[in-house]
C-alpha cells in the first residue's frame, strides 16, 4: 500500500531533518510525561547531531537524562525503565557504537517480552545514525541496519525525508515494542515539508516517493535522495524509475514492493552497507521467491563495497552507491 | 546486629525451606528426564534472597540470574506456575517459552531471571529510574554472583546508579565459583565490596550464610534506597551446594572440598539451630512448616504436571506487543 | 569447486566433533607456541563442550588461559595480542555473548588491519557455538552467522563434521585475519572420521556432501546433517537432491554453487536462523543475480521462524527446520 | 620528585612544543578546509603523552584514543606521514584509510588510536599479554580519557591485568569533560585513582600539567611493568585547551571558565619556567628549540602536501592480509 498518514495534517513547515526528530521528541514529551531521553552529549550540546537542541531547557535534566559513556549501561537501563512504566528514547550517538550494547538489545529489549511468554512489554526507541560521507572514517560511518533485522522482537526504522523522520519517531515512540530508529548522518541537514502539530506515519508503509514503469528501485535512508536524482537523470533517457522508499524495514511493506515489481518487472535494490549480508538480500530473495515469474530480469542489487569505510573523502565515495552508480546500474538492468 | 521478631524469623525460614525443597524437586525432576535444558540449583544460597526479599514490596522490583528459582520464590512467586514453566506446560509463567533461566513474575516485581552474566544489572538500574523519575518509593534489587561483577556492565551500571543517586540495591553472592572459575583467581582484590569505593557508593560485606545478617544488611540497604539517598553494594558470601548445573562433574573441586563446605555451610541449618536455641519456635513448630512446604510442594507438581504442553501454534504472535 | 584438502592424510580415525576441535587446537598448540587459548571455563573444566578438554595438562595456564567472565575485555585482548605476535583462539561460550563484544570483533579486530593501511595482521580465531536443540532457551540457542558475514574485515567459518572441524579449525588458526569459527552445540557429540595428524581443509571451499540432479540444497553446520536425511528420504520418493554444504561462509565458494544450480537448476537454501536477513538471503540473492536464467523456479528458502528460540523441546523444534520440512519444501521445489 | 637531567628536560620539551606545534597546524590546516572528517587538538595535554612515552622504548606498546596526536609524537612518529594521513595521501600512516582518529605506527609501536572510547584499553592489555607470555620484558601502555574510564572495558581489562600481573601501565587523562558531560557529573568518586584499589592494583594521581610529576609517576609504574610486578593505574588531571572537536560551540563551557584554564593550565609554559628557572637551558636555547620545530612542521607539511592522493583502486583488496 501507499503510504497513509494516519491523520491529514493542516499546515507544513520547511524544517531540517533534525529539526523535524527534535519537534516529534518535543510533541511526544509533551504528551506523556513517561517518554524521557536517555544519551550522551543530549543537554547542553543538544547531542552530536542536533536532534535534542532546546529540549533540555524545555524539559529539565531528569527527562533529558545526559549520560557517561556507557553504551551497554545506558541501553540496559533503558530495557529497565522500559519494562517498569517508563518510554525511553535512548541516543546512541553512532551505530558503529552498538557493538557495545548488543546484547541489551538483543538478549534483552528484543526477547523479554517473548521469553517471558507475554507478560512484559518493552516500549523504547534506541534512535541512532549511521553512514558515510563525513570523513569519519571505518569506526564512524557503517551501516548496520542487517544486524537489527536479524534480530526477532525488533523493529527497524530509516526515514529518508524531515516528514518521515518526524511521522516514524512518533510512530516509534508510540510503539509498545522496541524500535531501533536509524537515522543518516548527511541527512540531518537536509530540508523539507514536515506537518506542523501531531504527525504519525505508521510503521511498516513502504512510499512509493517516484512512479515509475520501467524498472523499481527500492531503497532506504540516504540512497533514497541518490535515487531519486538518479531516477530524473535516466527520465532524460527515457527510462522511468520508480523508486520505492521502504522506510520502516522491519515490518517489511513486501506488499507495496512486490506491486511495484509485477508493473515494472525488473528489480534494483539500493543500499549503502555493504552488500554481503546486507538488507537487500533479503529484499531481492523475497522479490525472486514471490515475484519469479514477474521478473523480466535477474534482481539486481546495488551496495556497499565489501571494505571498512575510509577516510579520505573520494575514497569514501568510491565504496558507497552514487548517484551516477544507480543511474548505471539501472541502465545494465533495463537495456 | 537487628533483633528479628517471630514472625519474621519464621517467615525467613519458610522461604528459605521452600527454595531448598523446590531445588530438591526440580533437580530430582531433571534426573527423571522431565525437565529440559539446564537448571542451576540455588540450594545453599537460600539466606540470601530470603533475607533481601523481605524487605521488599509487591511493587519493588528485582533483577535475577540464572540460579533464578530463590529470587523468585522469595519475590512471591508461584510454585506451580514455577514447575509448570520447568515442565514446559502452557500454565507456565513464560508459557513453555522462556524455562529455569528466564522464568519473570512481573505482577511481583520479578522482572526475570536473566541467562546473560550481568544481564539483569543494568535493567535493575533502569528500573530504580524509573522509580526515581515517576517520584515513587519503590526500590530495585539486582542479585548477581561473583562472576557478574567482572562485567562490564556491573561496572556501568553501579556508576550511573551512584551519580543518579538511584533507589537500587545491587547484591553479589559470592558463592566462590563463576562455573569453574573459583573467586581467588577472578579477583586480585581480598574484598569485593571494595570496589563499590570506587564509585563513591557504600560497600557492605555480610556472611551470606546468616540469614540475619543478610537481613540486618539488605534491611539498611534497601531503607536508604527507599529513603532517596542512593544506592548500595552488598556482597554476601556463600557457598553452591551442587555444581555450577545439574551434571557438572564438578572436576574443579575434590570430594572434601564440596563435603566440608556443604556441611559448614547450610543456612537452613543454622536458622533452625538459632530459632530453636534462642526459643523462637520449637523444633516442633519448624517440623510442621517444613511438612506444609512438602505438601505444598507435592501439590504445585501435581497442578503443574496435568497442566497442557505450551502451545506452538502462536509463537510467532508472542514476540511482538500489540497495542 | 570440490573440496581438496591440501594433504591426503594416511589414516582417519572415528571421533566426535568436540576431539576433533581439540585435536587440531593440540597439533597447532604444538606446531606454534604463539598459539594461544583464551575463555572461560577452558581449563580444569575442559569448555562448556569439552573441546580443550585435556589440553590444560599439556599446555599449563599460560597458553589454555581461563578468564573471568568478561567477553569483550577476553576477545579484546586477544586483538592486542594478535596484533602483537600471538595466534590466540578466543572460546566465547555461546554465539549469543557475541552481543557483548562485537565492538572489539568488528570496529577493532576486523577493522584493524584496514584502518591502519595494511600496518596490522590480526591473525586471531573466535571460536563460539550456537544454534538450538538443547532446551537453552532464546539467550543460548541463536544462529549469528548473519552478523558476521556482514563485516569486511572477517572470516566466518562454520563446520558440519569432525574432519572439516578439524581441518577447517586447522586453516583458521594458520590464517593471518580474524575468523569467527562457528560450531553447534548439537554437533559435538556426532562422530565421524577424522584424518590423523596435520589435516587443513583450507578456507573458502564448498563440499558437495551428496551429489544429486533434481535440486540443489545449500545449507550449512546442523542443517547439513539434516538435509542428507532429508536427501535420503527424498531419493526413495526418486527425488536426487545435490546437498552442498558451504563450510566457509566468508570467503564463499560461489562457483561451487552455481556449478550445481547450473545442473539441478533449482535452489533450496536450508539454515537455522531466522529467515529474516538471514544468510540464505544472501546466496538466494547471488543465485538470482548470477544463475537467474538457470532457474527453473524460484529459488526457495527454508530457515527459522522470525522468533526467539522458545525452551520447551516441541516448541524449539517447530521453530526450527526439520528434516521432514526440508523433504517438503524439496518436493514443493520440484513439484 | 625525581631530578630530570638536562637531557630529558629538554627532550620533554622538545615533544610537548613538537605537539603544540602539530595541533596548531593541524588546526589552521583544518580551518582552511584542507583536512577532512574530525580532529580533536591534544594541545593542553602534552606533559602527559611527553611524561609517560620518556619511559618506552620503540619495541613497547601504546594504546591511543580519538585525542592521539600527541601520543603519537611522543612514541616517535614521522610528522611528515602524520601530516600526509591528515591530508588524505597514500604517503600518509594508513594510506588515507585511517585519518586523524586510526593513524597507527606499528613500527614504534604505536597500536593505533581509537575511534571507540575505551576501544584501546583491552587491547593493550592483550599485548601486555603477549610480552608476558613470550617472557619479554615489553610494557603495553593504555592512554584514555576520562569518558572512557566508565566503559565496561576499562573494568573488565583492569582487573584482567591484575589477577594475570599483565605489564601494563593504564594512564587516564582526566581533562575535566567527556565531550560536554563534565566529570564532575560522571563521577560520583572524588579521586578517580581509587578505582585501582576494587581491582588490586596501585593507583596513583598526578598533576598532569607538571611533566616532572608525571615523569616520575610514569617512571615508577613503567619500571613496576618491566621487572614483572604488575599493572598501575595513573590518573593525570589536565585540561584540553581546544573544543572536543575542530569547530565544538562549546555551549557546556563559560568564556571565562575557557579562558581562565587556558592561562593557568599551559604545561609548555610550566615547563618552559622551570627549566629557565633552574637554569637547565637558557630562554634562547629554547627558542632555538622551538624554531627547529616550526621548521620541521613546515617541512612535514610541504612533504606531506606534495604526496599523491590515496588510490581508491585496491580498497578491497586491503581488508584481508594474505599470506
Ligand atoms: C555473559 C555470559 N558469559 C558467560 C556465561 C556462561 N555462564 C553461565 S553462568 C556462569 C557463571 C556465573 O558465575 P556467577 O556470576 O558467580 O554466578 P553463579 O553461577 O556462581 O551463581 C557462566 C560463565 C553467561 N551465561 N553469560
Ligand atoms: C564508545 C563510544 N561512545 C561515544 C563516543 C563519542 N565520543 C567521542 S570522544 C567522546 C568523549 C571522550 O571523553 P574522554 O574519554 O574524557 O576523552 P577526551 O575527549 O576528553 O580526551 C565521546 C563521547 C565514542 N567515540 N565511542
Ligand atoms: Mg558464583
Ligand atoms: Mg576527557
Amino acid at each position: 500500500m501507499q503510504a497513509t498518514e494516519a491523520r491529514a495534517p493542516a499546515a507544513t513547515r520547511e524544517m531540517f531533518y533534525n529539526e523535524a526528530l527534535g519537534d516529534a521528541l518535543r510533541l511526544e514529551m509533551q504528551r506523556d510525561e513517561r517518554v524521557i531521553v536517555i544519551g550522551e552529549d543530549i543537554a547542553e550540546h543538544g547531542g552530536a547531531f542536533q536532534v535534542t537542541a532546546g529540549l533540555l531547557d524545555k524539559f529539565g535534566p531528569t527527562r533529558i537524562r545526559q549520560t557517561p559513556i556507557s553504551e551497554i549501561g545506558i541501553v540496559g537501563a533503558a530495557v529497565g525503565a522500559a519494562l517498569t512504566g517508563l518510554r525511553p528514547v535512548v541516543e546512541l550517538m553512532y551505530v558503529d557504537f552498538a557493538g557495545l550494547a548488543m546484547d541489551q538489545i538483543v538478549n534483552q529489549a528484543a526477547q523479554n517480552r517473548f521469553m517471558f511468554g507475554g507478560q512484559a512489554r518493552v516500549p523504547m526507541v534506541l534512535r541512532t545514525q549511521g553512514g558515510s560521507g563525513r570523513g569519519n572514517a571505518a569506526q564512524h560511518s557503517k551501516s548496520l541496519e542487517a544486524w537489527f533485522a536479524h534480530i526477532a522482537g525488533l523493529k527497524l526504522v530509516m526515514p529518508s525525508t524531515p516528514a518521515d523522520a518526524k511521522g516514524l519517531l512518533t510512530a516509534a515512540i508510540r510503539d509498545d515494542n522496541p524500535v531501533i530508529f536509524l537515522e543518516h548522518k548527511l541527512l540531518y541537514r537536509t530540508k523539507g515539508p514536515v506537518p506542523e502539530g501531531e504527525h504519525v506515519v505508521p510503521l511498516g508503509q513502504a512510499d512509493v516517493k517516484r512512479a515509475g514503469t520501467d524498472l523499481t528501485i527500492v531503497t532506504w535512508s540516504r540512497e533514497v535522495l541518490f535515487s531519486l536524482d538518479a531516477a530524473a537523470k535516466l527520465a532524460d533517457e527515457g527510462i522511468a524509475a520508480e523508486v520505492v522508499d521502504v522506510r520502516t524495514l522491519v515490518p517489511l511493506d513486501l506488499e507495496t514492493i512486490l506491486g511495484s515489481v509485477r508493473k515494472t518487472h525488473r528489480l534494483l535494490v539500493v543500499h549503502e552497507a555493504i552488500k554481503r549480508g546486507g538488507y537487500g538480500a533479503e529484499i531481492a530473495a523475497l522479490v525472486a521467491e514471490e515475484a519469479f515469474d514477474d521478473l523480466d530480469a535477474a534482481p539486481k542489487r546495488l551496495a556497499g563495497l565489501e571494505t571498512p569505510i575510509p577516510y579520505a573523502q573520494h575514497l569514501e565515495k568510491s565504496v558507497v552507491p552514487q548517484v551516477d552508480d544507480i543511474v548505471r546500474a539501472a541502465k545494465e538492468l533495463v537495456g | 546486629m537487628s533483633v528479628i521478631d517471630r514472625a519474621t524469623a519464621l517467615e525467613l525460614y519458610r522461604v528459605m525451606r521452600t527454595i531448598r525443597g523446590f531445588e530438591e524437586r526440580a533437580t530430582q525432576l531433571f534426573g527423571e528426564n522431565k525437565i529440559w535444558g539446564t537448571i542451576h540449583s540455588y540450594a545453599g544460597e537460600e539466606a540470601i534472597a530470603a533475607g533481601v526479599c523481605a524487605h521488599l514490596r509487591d511493587d519493588d522490583w528485582i533483577t535475577s540470574t540464572h540460579r533464578g528459582h530463590g529470587h523468585c520464590i522469595a519475590k512471591g512467586a508461584d510454585l506451580g506456575k514455577m514447575f509448570a514453566e520447568l515442565l514446559g506446560r502452557e500454565t507456565g509463567y513464560c508459557r513453555g517459552r522462556g524455562g529455569s533461566m528466564h522464568i519473570a513474575d512481573t505482577s511481583k516485581g520479578n522482572l526475570g531471571a536473566n541467562g546473560i552474566v550481568g544481564g539483569g544489572i543494568p535493567i535493575a538500574t533502569g528500573a530504580a529510574l524509573t522509580a526515581k523519575q515517576l517520584g515513587t518509593d519503590q526500590v530495585a534489587v539486582s542479585f548477581f554472583g561473583d562472576g557478574a561483577v567482572n562485567q562490564g556492565t556491573f561496572h556501568e551500571s553501579l556508576n550511573l546508579a551512584a551519580i543518579w543517586k538511584l533507589p537500587a540495591v545491587y547484591v553479589c553472592e559470592n558463592n566462590q565459583y563463576a562455573e569453574s572459575l573459583p573467586v581467588k583467581r577472578a579477583f586480585a582484590v581480598e574484598d569485593i565490596a571494595k570496589r563499590a569505593e570506587g564509585y563513591g557508593m557504600p560497600g557492605m560485606h555480610v556472611d551470606g550464610r546468616d540469614v540475619r545478617a543478610v537481613h540486618a544488611a539488605a534491611g539498611e540497604a534497601v531503607a536508604r534506597a527507599r529513603a532517596g539517598k542512593g544506592p548500595t553494594f552488598i556482597v554476601a558470601d556463600s557457598y553452591r551446594h551442587e555444581g555450577h548445573y545439574y551434571g557438572d562433574p564438578r572436576k574443579y573441586q575434590t570430594k572434601d572440598e564440596i563435603e566440608g563446605w556443604r556441611k559448614q555451610f547450610d543456612p537452613i541449618a543454622d536458622a533452625r539451630a538459632w530459632i530453636v536455641a534462642d526459643k523462637v519456635a520449637s523444633a516442633a513448630e519448624l517440623d510442621g512448616i517444613d511438612r506444609e512446604i512438602a505438601t505444598a510442594i507435592d501439590r504445585s507438581v501435581a497442578w503443574a504436571d496435568q497442566g497442557p504442553l505450551a502451545s506452538p501454534i502462536k509463537l510467532p504472535e508472542d514476540v511482538y506487543a500489540s497495542d
